[in-house]
């Protein structure tokens, strides 16, 4: 692994920013040899390790976003400034930016659902200069994720409480007939990722989307996170159309932590003891 | 000059190298048996599986440190039968599968076995010796003589597969262990299981960094242990030896061989030099043995001994 | 904030760090003694030390590999008598010196402790684990509570200094022997002494690379079982230890001091970054503990058991 | 240790000199990284391990020097082309070069004794472009190593049967007032290095002298090549006036295999079981 941290290095918690009902951000001040999409694992002593993407990034902080979701997760919004979280990573490959996004003569557009946001979030800022459109979903208005971190974002949610009704994905057929995207970023339920990626394979447009899997190692040999002969920490997070096209598990099975193999929906579902 | 033969035969089950991926690395599920052997192993195992189901030590399991890993995943897995139902057809694997079975008690290993009986593994592994997994292994008193022979015998009555032991390095007298296997009616060794367990401690976090405290140790700093337990094991019983421990280059497989190993293993490499590392350790050896005019691994197999 | 203190008590003795250079490391002459007291160590053992003259093993004895070195020195010594002629005069070293004593009975411990007993040593060690020397150690069965109570309370009777024991990483219930140690009269426990034994093979020579074939490991291998063990001991007993195996940084010191240690050995990190590494140690040690408001060595021991 | 081998790697003999009755040099095809004074540890597999010094050196080549005393040198003069020697190092710290024999400013001397030219061999070639004034030692004639390996060398015997009758140390009187030299670089005899020692401190000529210790683990942990608190095999081979003028147990003690303390001349009489 080149520049990152083999062990968890413990870090101080500089700062805390309530994102939505339930979730915040922690920053720390240090230099991350990150690309977007990669992801870190953070440690709680005593308690457990998961993974993170990195949703804020400068040259001497970094930030993840934390959805409350089982026991760590609740931990992590009890602690305070000054607390510290073990960090190792960032592991994994990230988004790709390809030629024509970096010199302006080609779209992308950015999908985000819930709290997979906060693995957009990087990209995005890396991609700002370009033209890019950005669409964020969540089931409601307060669970909204970064919706003033953009000028230009178009927001949807389950109910219709901000932003239009509906999903994101509901959108892209008469987005892509006006920017005629070259490639969809996309990272959030396993379910819209799935949509995005059907609609790209029709429309012949390139998509990368970033996975989640129950993750142990992180440095891909246990095999837990495997989908489909990949290991999403070391192959992924991120996949592009090809890798995707070849993973019939891609939006349909995951692994629980004892490694049984259950729907995506099921998998959701699930909670640690 | 030709190119020297790597294949091997392994109680019966030919190789078409002598690489083999350990229990534990990657063999959760057959999408990743087919990556594996995909990437040049010449035979898989698949994550150790007991009766039940089992989620195993919370995170942090493994970690790694600057001579290999540190782990105590705690045998995860989900359990005979859904074992039974993901390695289905294993015709699909272009390599020989061997399935690791673990239990606390010599029935709870037959019980797996007959569970597993219908999925065309090509042999049934007994790792009696992991050292941090309460109820299983050392932790279970599964390293003596006695216990070994039990467990064996009962297997043995239970399946025409051939059966692998695979030992702890931390048994000194290594030699006996094997022995006991094999009179017991084992086919192969497999040498060795993690080393420890071992601890690592963050120093700012005050706490030891994996969640189970302790854990075993592979990669690099186990590798002289384990070829001195191949050495020793070699010495004892005439049944073959899988070599596995530290092993990330074709010189360290050679070694190995030379040591007494008809198979080597090879798991804590796959961290530091890719899933490829099996082809590329037998790209090594391959241009090792011509330089050095060994034609087949038989040839080298515990020339050290000499 | 002030400077960290860094003295210990060990045994009464006072230290004024707590970095202690190991048994067969440069202890030959006192020449070398009072090089290693000027490079900043708090104290020095001896080269283990028999009643009669040991050659020891041919050469080579010592062989690094990536994760540390292998060694079977095989006791090489000139025996008691002449090691008492050698080691004279101690006040010349600046630093409190460790006697290191081995024998096959009993009986032999007490002899050479006899010899030694006008040199002016400020403790003594038994190390009943080396595992690469026949008749000595664990190669002597000196690694069960039975014998360790045995030559413990020998040599208790035959000297007042403060008698260390030396203890094996291979033996799994390490906190029994500890114990046993202690209830015979130890007054401190170092932890650890080699672990295997293991072999590195030249496969070009097709021959194990020691003249002995096999060899203690130490250095970066053993460095988390070493602390596991401190970690084991620590919870076993309530005489201090001296934790010993891989520590080459002051990261690595604080670490094996959390796991339960009251000194530290710094042995193959000689190897590593030379013989001031004992300063190197203790500055780096200094600059940790200012950061993270550590006074001294004291607060720090065995905090990773909370 | 810096470009060197810290493990024997096994090396093929491909060509074998006799040198004089007791002494062949064993050549290999091998680009060592080697500084003059450094030595090497030589593994016969399966007997026992020495130390020697680079005798013969070049950009794909270097040789060794190798008297019969015990054991293991005798095996070695048994051996033939195509045998495989293991060779681990360099170790240890060379000659050093100042600047005034660089620039031909200072004049040097090289003083060798016995199989100690063995060490000096290398050193001279890279003096030889410089005023140079090399002698020679041995007990007779038939014992002398390189008499012809170099144009300008004068030679002395302990019996008279070549060149100068006594020995090397006897001339140097005389060859500095002619020559003034500003380094004498020796290797020989322990006795012989002391007198040369001695001389140069009474002249304040710069000395330095390339040690014997019997060595195990060649890498400064084992404290067995001791000198007074210094490692031969690390801190040496070669030691300076100041470092030499601190050594009591130069010229005088040394230590066997087990560590027993003897002076130099039974340290000399003294053979492996
Ligand atoms: C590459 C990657 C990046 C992620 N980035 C973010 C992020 O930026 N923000 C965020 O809030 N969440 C992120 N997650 C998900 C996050 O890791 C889980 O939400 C968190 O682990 C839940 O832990 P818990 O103990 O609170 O819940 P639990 O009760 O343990 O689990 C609830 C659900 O969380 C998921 N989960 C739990 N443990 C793990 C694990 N070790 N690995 C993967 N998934 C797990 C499972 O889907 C499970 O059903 C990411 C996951 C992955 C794989
Ligand atoms: C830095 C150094 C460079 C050397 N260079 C040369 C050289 O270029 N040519 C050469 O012929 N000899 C050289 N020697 C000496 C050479 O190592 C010994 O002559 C050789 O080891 C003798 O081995 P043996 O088994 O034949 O004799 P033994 O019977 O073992 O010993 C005879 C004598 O050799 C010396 N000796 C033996 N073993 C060792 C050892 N492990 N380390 C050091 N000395 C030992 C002792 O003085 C002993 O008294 C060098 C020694 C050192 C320390
Ligand atoms: C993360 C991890 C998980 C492991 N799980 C198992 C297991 O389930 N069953 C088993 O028999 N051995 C297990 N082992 C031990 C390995 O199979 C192997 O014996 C050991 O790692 C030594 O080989 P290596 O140095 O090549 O990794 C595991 C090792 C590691 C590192
Ligand atoms: C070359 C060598 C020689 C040793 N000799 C002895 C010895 O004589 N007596 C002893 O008790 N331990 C001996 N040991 C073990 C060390 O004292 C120490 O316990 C071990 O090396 C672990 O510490 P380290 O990793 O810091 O080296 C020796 C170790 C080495 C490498
Ligand atoms: S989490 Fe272990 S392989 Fe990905
Ligand atoms: S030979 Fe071991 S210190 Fe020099």
């Amino acid at each position: 692994m080149s520049n990152g941290f083999d062990q968890p290095v413990m870090m101080k918690i500089d700062k805390i920013i309530n994102e939505s009902d339930d979730t915040k951000s922690f920053m720390f001040r240090h230099n991350l040899d990150y690309k977007p999409g990669q992801f870190i694992m953070v440690w709680l002593p005593g308690i457990d390790e998961k993974p993170f993407a990195v949703s804020y990034y400068g040259d001497d902080f970094f930030g993840i976003t934390v959805l409350v979701r089982g026991k760590s997760t609740k931990y992590m919004h009890s602690m305070g400034v000054g607390e510290q979280l073990g960090i190792r990573g960032p592991f994994g490959h990230g988004f790709s930016i390809t030629d024509n996004i970096k010199d302006g003569s080609g779209n992308a557009c950015v999908i985000g659902g819930g709290c997979g946001m906060a693995s957009l979030t990087v990209l995005i800022e890396s991609l700002q200069d370009n033209n890019t459109t950005i669409l964020t979903g969540a089931t409601t208005k307060t669970t909204l994720l970064f919706k003033n971190r953009y000028k230009d974002i178009t927001i949807f949610t389950d109910d219709g409480s901000e932003g239009s009704k509906g999903y994101p994905t509901d959108a892209l057929e008469d987005l892509h007939k006006e920017n005629s995207y070259s490639i969809i970023y996309t990272c959030g339920p396993e379910i819209m990722m799935s949509k995005v990626y059907e609609f790209c394979k029709k429309h012949n447009i390139q998509c990368e989307a970033s996975l989640e899997r129950y993750m142990k190692c992180g440095i891909g040999i246990c095999g837990q996170c495997v989908c489909d002969g990949q290991m999403v920490c070391k192959d992924g997070p991120v996949f592009d159309s090809q890798a995707l096209g070849k993973m019939s598990d891609f939006g349909n099975y995951s692994l629980l932590k004892s490694g049984q193999k259950v729907s995506i929906n099921d998998y959701g579902k699930w909670k640690e003891a | 000059m030709t190119t020297p033969n790597l294949t091997i035969d392994l109680c019966g089950t030919k190789l078409s190298n002598p690489t083999v991926l350990p229990s534990g690395f990657l063999g959760t599920s057959k999408s990743l048996l087919k990556r594996v052997a995909d990437s040049g192993a010449g035979a898989a195992t698949i994550k150790s599986v007991s009766f039940e189901a089992r989620e195993g030590h919370k995170n942090p399991t493994v970690i790694p440190f600057e001579a290999g890993l540190l782990n105590a995943v705690g045998y995860s897995n989900p359990g005979a039968e859904e074992t039974a139902r993901e390695f289905t057809n294993l015709e699909d694997v272009s390599i020989p599968v061997i399935a690791s079975v673990i239990g606390t008690e010599a029935g709870d290993f037959v019980r797996v076995v007959d569970k597993l009986s219908a999925s065309g593994f090509s042999a049934i592994e007994l790792p009696l010796s992991c050292p941090h997994t309460p109820g299983f292994g050392l932790l279970a008193g599964q390293g003596t003589p006695e216990s070994t022979k039990d467990i064996v015998s009962a297997v043995r009555k239970a399946t025409k597969l051939p059966i692998f032991v695979k030992l702890s390095p931390n048994i000194l007298e290594i030699g006996n262990l094997a022995k006991a296997a094999e009179d017991a009616g084992a086919n192969a060794i497999t040498a060795v299981n993690t080393l420890g367990p071992g601890m690592i401690i963050n120093i700012e976090a005050r706490n030891p960094v994996l969640s189970y405290r302790v854990g075993g140790v592979s990669g690099q700093a186990l590798r002289p242990i384990a070829t001195r337990c191949v050495y020793d094991i070699y010495e004892a019983v005439k049944i073959p030896i899988i070599g596995t421990g530290g092993i990330s280059t074709g010189r360290h497989a050679i070694e190995m061989i030379m040591a007494g190993a008809a198979a080597i293993g090879v798991g804590t490499g796959i961290y530091e030099r890719g899933i490829d590392i099996f082809s590329k350790i037998c790209r090594e050896m391959e241009t090792w043995m011509s330089e050095n005019n060994f034609n087949n691994i038989n040839e080298m197999t515990g020339i050290a001994h000499e």
